[in-house]
């Protein structure tokens, strides 16, 4: 049966059944009903149907994989991880819904919520609610985790932080920019928050580190938009020496896409924030060369043998390269089976939180030797905040340049401070 | 004569309404795992939601497209409220309740002066300009983010509200008192006026029924009823969301009483109850729920051709009136009319 | 009671009602006939208030009406019966004349009492009674006979207490027997209340035979007026029934 | 609002050209699926909301086809036909049974057949981006027209909708079969008694109108990412222009297409972030003042 457990839906079928049959004696007590359990459960809320199914289908990919090489390791004291995903059909409401019921219902002892944006802060209040330990693996909106009013005990970040890419947007840019002499600049991100914040964000940090950049005009296409003409053509009337995207995804492909059309990249330097992950790189048809951005996921950086073998195990489940979201779960489930030998294998939310809070550990992602869960935010560093090259080719992305953590940490907290934070 | 608030019909419902709420009270503590209530909390939340459209749909013939508008106007009044940190939850409520009745009032006027399917559209269109009014005004609603940060449970009247069983038994009472106030409106003189606009509104005019008004009283009740359903649900998640407003939450609650039938007065329920269910195992066992619940759907509507509710009560009222020497009426409590040949049913929904 | 002064009205350049004056005394039992497309219909629409003249005026019980919505209408005490019965399908008999008196009495808004109120309950009975509808009373209109649903029809207009009532073809669609019943029924209701009626009649019997007074409308405007007696004899009412331009008036529509 | 950069844009040709040309390339592909919406709803009396949905079938089917014969014409022709054959079938398998009913039971079965096609899309394809990619007939550079440039295959897809748009404004206005589909559209009754089956007439014009979104989708598809749901957001675009120009009205489709894809254009220019609000607006607007649409037929 052991083996079974990566295979996400037959055993929580097998686990319902036996609830509807056993009624409210196994559901009233789902800690004991845990304990005294062969696996543990691990509850995933996350997108598994709409505009963005690929988030979700990657994030349960990388958890599946994860889970399926520490089970193989012998597990966690001699007990499997287990895996039940629920879609949230990207509505905050089912996310906390389906969170509840994964806890309540199923006996989920661990959650790692892969919700983005609104449904990342939904959870975060159910955990406050029902304290088990809580991973968010896809929200990047700093505030999630860098405002202490939100803070909540057992929920941490494992994901890239908006806050950190813009430092090191804004550093690349500024450099790039004095080098190029680039000094007139646009923006072009989807409309709404985190499409806001992240290019206020980025214009911040760059105008801070090369002052002579200028901001000459901003478009606001609206997020999941199909077409993105209007906002190339007045990129056109507008001339600048270079733009700035927060666009990801669907959305990104299709503006690449259009944009070739007009040729918009031979007169035209472009920063984007979303370039980086592999399925949209690899969705573009034709990839124009030399187009800069944020590094999301790469399996030659960093160049290490763990982070290829890595892409090439998602790969043969998900049949695609890993999504930034891919790299953020496998981690996130890295965390929690080191978390659980360290506690020995105690689940309490309190046990576990206490062992993450400023846990290191070798990750195939390190830029250096480990990445490492904050203990002051609950949020990791250490992970790979870099900026490169686009070439028409795999690996699509080349040239990675990085910005110390060092230095990112320092802007950070500078940061902190002026939003009241810290 | 007994008549006023001491009439029989108000008593039974009052009876009645005690009766659920007891139930509902007691259900918890028969089977006291929790996800018992979270699934009963949803349930209030969206019933009252579907419940509210169907004073619209079911009762006045007025087919709203954008009835979610209200469900979230209420949810973030109450959340947006409650995080001043200066207002008490029952006043909160009040005022939620209120400032969405006064939404209402105004987008109303506008739209029930408009006919048939265009009164849908404009319904539309205004849930629309809701959603991106939520999305668009970041520093006050949190933008596509939600509000976020929770929302404060101050204790009300020394009752906890952070105890989940407390928070469930809460929901549980505004639950049903909002059942019983719209259950008072239909059999009100006010509730057999909508009748009479559903039916023939030509006609109700020409008896001297001031359609528009009335048309906009319901309006607003039902939205008022709506945000109710919507603060419950910010209250129990913590946050309030776009998605709230967004017209996919319209569609599920259309969904919701078109499955649990429209011409029974407590239909709107089986279906929320109904479809509550259907997600709830259907996410359990597959990720396709969109294939089951579509099929499920094309199956009711192609199949049953009405709702759960009605076939069930059409069946019941068939036995009844095959039964030898049964006297015409009279008609069975909580429940319409018979249902009508199909030309009449045409004519009172569209 | 009822007074219209030079009426007019055309839709595209049809003319419905040309220069039509009249005078309805009070208590009076008006017929209005007509070849189909004569504009009787048109001419009840325009002293309800339905539809707006182009000119002239209607002055109903001293004041002229004119502009006003047919709601005002209704409430200054003229109410209408309609040649299709306009019912309310689901509601049930007593439920349907209840409702119309509360609406009349502005009770329609009302939400804290118990539908039906019994003060209006016992004047719906009163019309009930009066039209003979009290063993239908918990009989779904949609389910009545075609007779019931023009009674209660007109049982609806009685809800309004009204000063005068008109009756836009009572007897339509029935049989030579029904209508027999229905036009006895309409006569006893004339005598009993004292009201002022009006109603639009295709069957010359039961015109002649009921009607104090008889309006000729045709194209729209008066052809000609007078006592049942007078009409009978009438060279241009009897051309405008046996004429052959029925086909031509068909392009104004009634209804 | 910056109505000095609309002047200033108005008065320069290249600006004044290119986003003329914008208007029509994001006016005229909506006007492509519009027309089809239009069509259905104006003769069978049925708001067919999946036809956002068939908008995305059209270019998944397109997609399909490319990948496996690599020719551009076989790609269209699949997306199009393709849908229209699938919009007749759907059309006698599920719609013809709501017709007559009241619109909630033609709202639900057409959600339904949203949620089952996306989840299909979503089986078959998975939930990945998915881009069809430019065919190499259209790698040019751009066309410069008066300083202003307009890619190749904008033009080819402006092109391609004018032409469809034109040849059913034809086939409707000027033809014999023309004049029975509006006759249906008026007094089906009628029509059936003349001893013309209203059956495949119906059929008929529900696959023309399907094919006209699955040409779309085909159109749209090497320009456009592929995802599951794709069909929503121009579902409610095309919404808002039916209801804009008139439900059942072509011409008015083609007007109010038009008016969207201006204020798009120029719109970007003169006053960024009020585009979508006032998309909202006008269609409300119009709802207020002339619930009929801009060229629709009074209700009766």
């Amino acid at each position: 049966m052991g083996t079974n457990t990566v295979s996400s839906r037959a055993p929580s079928r097998r686990q319902v059944l036996g609830g509807l049959a056993a009624g409210a004696a196994v559901t009233g007590f789902p800690h004991v009903a845990g304990a005294q359990a062969k696996a543990i459960r691990v509850g995933m809320p996350t997108i598994l149907s709409g505009r963005v199914a690929i988030l979700g289908t990657s994030s349960r990919a990388a958890a599946q994989l994860a889970f399926r090489q520490i089970n193989e390791a012998g597990g966690i004291n001699g007990r499997t991880l287990e895996l039940i995903d629920r879609d949230s059909k990207g509505r905050p409401d089912e996310a906390a819904k389906v969170t509840r019921d994964l806890i309540n219902n199923d006996g989920c002892e661990i959650i790692i919520d892969g919700e983005a944006s609104s449904g990342a802060f939904a959870v975060h209040e159910v955990i406050r609610d029902l304290p088990v330990l809580c991973l968010h693996t896809c929200s990047e909106t700093s505030s999630l985790s860098a405002d202490p009013k939100l803070h909540v005990k057992t929920a941490f970040r494992c994901a890239r932080q908006g806050i950190h890419d813009a430092v090191a947007g804004g550093t690349y840019a500024a450099r790039n920019a004095k080098a190029k002499g680039l000094k007139r600049w646009m923006t072009c991100s989807p409309d709404y928050a985190y499409g806001r914040d992240n290019t206020a964000e980025f214009l911040e940090f760059a105008k801070m580190f090369e002052p002579s950049i200028e901001t000459v005009d901003q478009v606001w296409p609206k997020l999941f938009a199909p077409d993105y003409t209007e906002s190339i053509t007045k990129i056109l009337q507008t001339k600048p020496q270079a733009v700035y995207s927060a666009l990801w995804g669907g959305d990104l492909v299709a503006f690449i896409e259009q944009s070739n059309l007009y040729r918009l990249f031979n007169s035209i330097t472009m920063f984007s924030g979303g370039l980086g992950d592999p399925p949209v790189l690899t969705a573009i048809k034709q990839l124009p060369p030399g187009l800069n951005t944020a590094y999301r996921y790469n399996r030659n950086y960093p160049a290490k043998p763990a982070n290829a073998a890595f892409a090439d195990a998602f790969a043969k489940i998900a049949g695609h390269e890993p999504t930034n979201w891919a790299w953020q779960v496998y981690l996130g489930c890295l965390f929690i089976a080191e978390a659980l030998k360290r506690t020995n294998g105690r689940t309490e939310g309190t046990a576990l939180a206490g062992a993450l809070k400023g846990m290191s550990i070798a990750a195939p992602f390190a830029v250096g030797d480990t990445i490492t869960m904050r203990d002051s935010d609950h949020t990791i560093i250490g992970y790979p905040v870099a900026w490169g090259r686009t070439v028409p080719k795999a690996p699509f992305v080349e040239d990675f340049s990085d910005v110390g953590w060092g230095k990112i940490v320092e802007l950070e907290t500078q940061w902190k401070k002026s939003k009241g934070y810290a | 004569m007994r008549s006023g608030l001491l009439s029989p019909g108000l008593l039974r419902d009052v009876a009645f309404a005690i009766a659920a709420l007891a139930l509902l009270l007691v259900l918890p503590m028969a089977f006291p795992a929790p996800a018992l209530r979270d699934f009963l909390i949803y349930f209030f939340a969206y019933g009252l939601l579907a419940m509210s459209l169907n004073l619209l749909v079911g009762l006045t013939g007025l087919v709203s497209f954008g009835h979610a508008a209200y469900f979230a106007t209420g949810a973030y009044a109450f959340g947006l409220l409650m995080q001043t940190g200066r207002v008490s939850i029952p006043l909160a409520m009040l005022a939620a309740v209120g400032g969405t009745a006064l939404v209402a009032l105004v987008i109303g006027a506008i739209c029930v002066r408009l006919k048939e399917i265009y009164f849908s559209f404009i319904t539309l269109a205004f849930q629309m300009f809701i959603h991106s009014v939520i999305v668009t005004w970041v520093s006050l609603t949190g933008g596509d983010q939600g509000l976020r940060g929770g929302i404060p449970r101050p204790p009300i009247l020394g009752l906890d509200l952070n105890d989940a069983r407390v928070l469930y038994g809460a929901c549980a009472a505004v639950f049903v008192l909002c059942i019983l106030a719209m259950r008072q409106v239909s059999q009100s003189p006010f509730g057999y006026t909508l009748r009479m606009i559903r039916d023939n509104p030509a006609r109700a005019n020409f008896l001297g029924v001031d359609v528009t008004a009335m048309k906009l009283g319901i309006f607003v009740f039902a939205a008022a009823m709506a945000s109710v359903g919507g603060l419950i649900l910010a209250l129990f998640v913590s946050g309030a969301y776009p998605e709230f407003a967004f017209w996919t939450t319209s569609g599920e609650a259309i969904f919701m009483i078109m499955l649990g039938g429209t011409t029974i007065f407590l239909g709107p329920l089986v279906g929320t109850l109904l479809l509550q269910t259907l997600n709830h195992f259907v996410t359990i066992y597959t990720e396709h729920h969109g294939l089951v619940l579509g099929t499920v759907i094309l199956v009711i509507v192609l199949g049953l051709r009405r709702g759960l509710a009605d076939v069930v009560y059409d069946w019941l009222q068939g036995r009844r009136t095959t039964r030898p020497n049964t006297p015409a009426g009279p008609t069975p409590e909580g429940a319409e009319p018979a249902p009508l040949p199909d030309g009449a049913l045409k004519s009172r929904i569209v | 009671m009822l007074r219209v002064e030079h009426l007019s009205k055309s839709f595209g350049g049809v003319c419905a009602s040309r220069d039509v004056s009249i005078d309805f005394p009070t208590g009076s039992l008006t017929a209005i006939i007509g070849p189909n497309g004569a504009g009787k219909t048109t001419f009840f629409n325009l002293i309800s208030g339905h539809v707006r003249p182009d000119e002239g005026r209607v002055v109903f019980d001293g004041a002229d009406i004119v502009g006003l919505s047919s709601l005002e209408v209704v409430r200054r005490g003229m109410a209408r019966a309609f040649q299709v019965a306009s019912l309310f399908p689901s509601l049930t008999v007593r439920e349907a004349l209840t409702a119309a008196v509360v609406s009349h009495r502005r009770g329609s808004a009302r939400v804290f009492t118990r539908f039906p109120v019994a003060a209006a309950g016992r004047q719906a009975d009163e019309i009930m009674d009066l039209m003979g509808l009290s063993p239908k009373a918990k009989v779904v209109s949609a389910n009545l006979s075609h007779g019931d649903q023009k009674l209660l029809d007109i049982g609806l207009a009685l809800a309004m207490d009204p000063k005068m009532l008109l009756l836009d073809e009572p007897t339509a669609g029935m049989g030579p027997e029904e209508r027999w019943r229905m036009i006895g029924k309409v006569h006893s209701l004339w005598q009993v209340t004292g009201m002022t009626m009006l109603f639009i009649e295709h069957d010359m019997d039961i015109v002649f035979k009921i009607a104090q007074t008889i309006h000729v409308l045709k194209y729209g405007a008066v052809l000609a007026q007078g006592n049942p007696e007078e009409i009978r004899r009438n060279k241009d009412v009897i051309d405008a029934y046996l004429g052959t331009d029925h086909r031509l008036s068909e392009t104004v529509g009634e209804a | 609002m910056n109505l000095e950069a609309l002047v200033d844009c108005l008065s320069s040709a290249s600006c004044a050209v290119t986003q003329v040309s914008t208007g029509l390339i994001v006016g005229m592909l909506l006007f492509l699926v519009t027309s089809g919406l239009s069509l259905i709803f104006g003769v069978l009396g049925i708001i067919n909301f999946t036809h956002g949905a068939f908008y995305m079938m059209g270019a998944y089917f397109a997609f399909t086809a490319y990948a496996l014969t690599g020719s551009f014409l076989a790609s269209m022709a699949a997306g199009a036909i393709g849908v229209g054959l699938f919009g007749m079938a759907f059309e006698r398998l599920v719609m013809s049974r709501v017709y007559g009913r009241d619109i909630l039971m033609q709202l639900l079965v057409c959600y339904a057949m949203i949620l089952i096609l996306d989840d299909g899309v979503k089986i078959l394809y998975g939930g990945e981006y998915r881009m069809m990619g430019m065919p190499d007939v259209f790698a040019l550079p751009p066309v410069e027209i008066a300083g202003g440039f307009v890619p190749g295959y904008y033009l080819f897809m402006v092109g391609v909708a004018l032409a469809a748009g034109l040849v059913l404004w034809l086939g409707i206005n000027r033809t014999r079969l023309g004049k029975i589909v509006r006759a249906l559209a008026i007094n089906p009754q009628m029509v059936g008694a003349l001893g013309i089956n209203t059956t495949l007439l119906y059929a008929g014009v529900f696959g023309l109108g399907s094919l006209l979104a699955g040409l779309a989708g085909a159109l749209a598809a090497p320009i456009r990412t592929l995802t599951p749901g794709m069909g929503v957001s121009i579902l409610i675009e095309s919404f808002i222009v039916t209801v804009i120009g008139g439900m059942g009205s072509i011409a008015g489709a083609f007007l109010a297409a038009l008016l969207i894809g201006f204020t798009r254009a120029f719109g970007a220019i003169g006053f960024p972030l009020f585009v979508d609000g006032l998309m909202f607006a006008l269609m409300a607007l119009v709802l207020v003042v002339k619930p009929s649409g801009l060229l629709g037929r009074e209700a009766a």
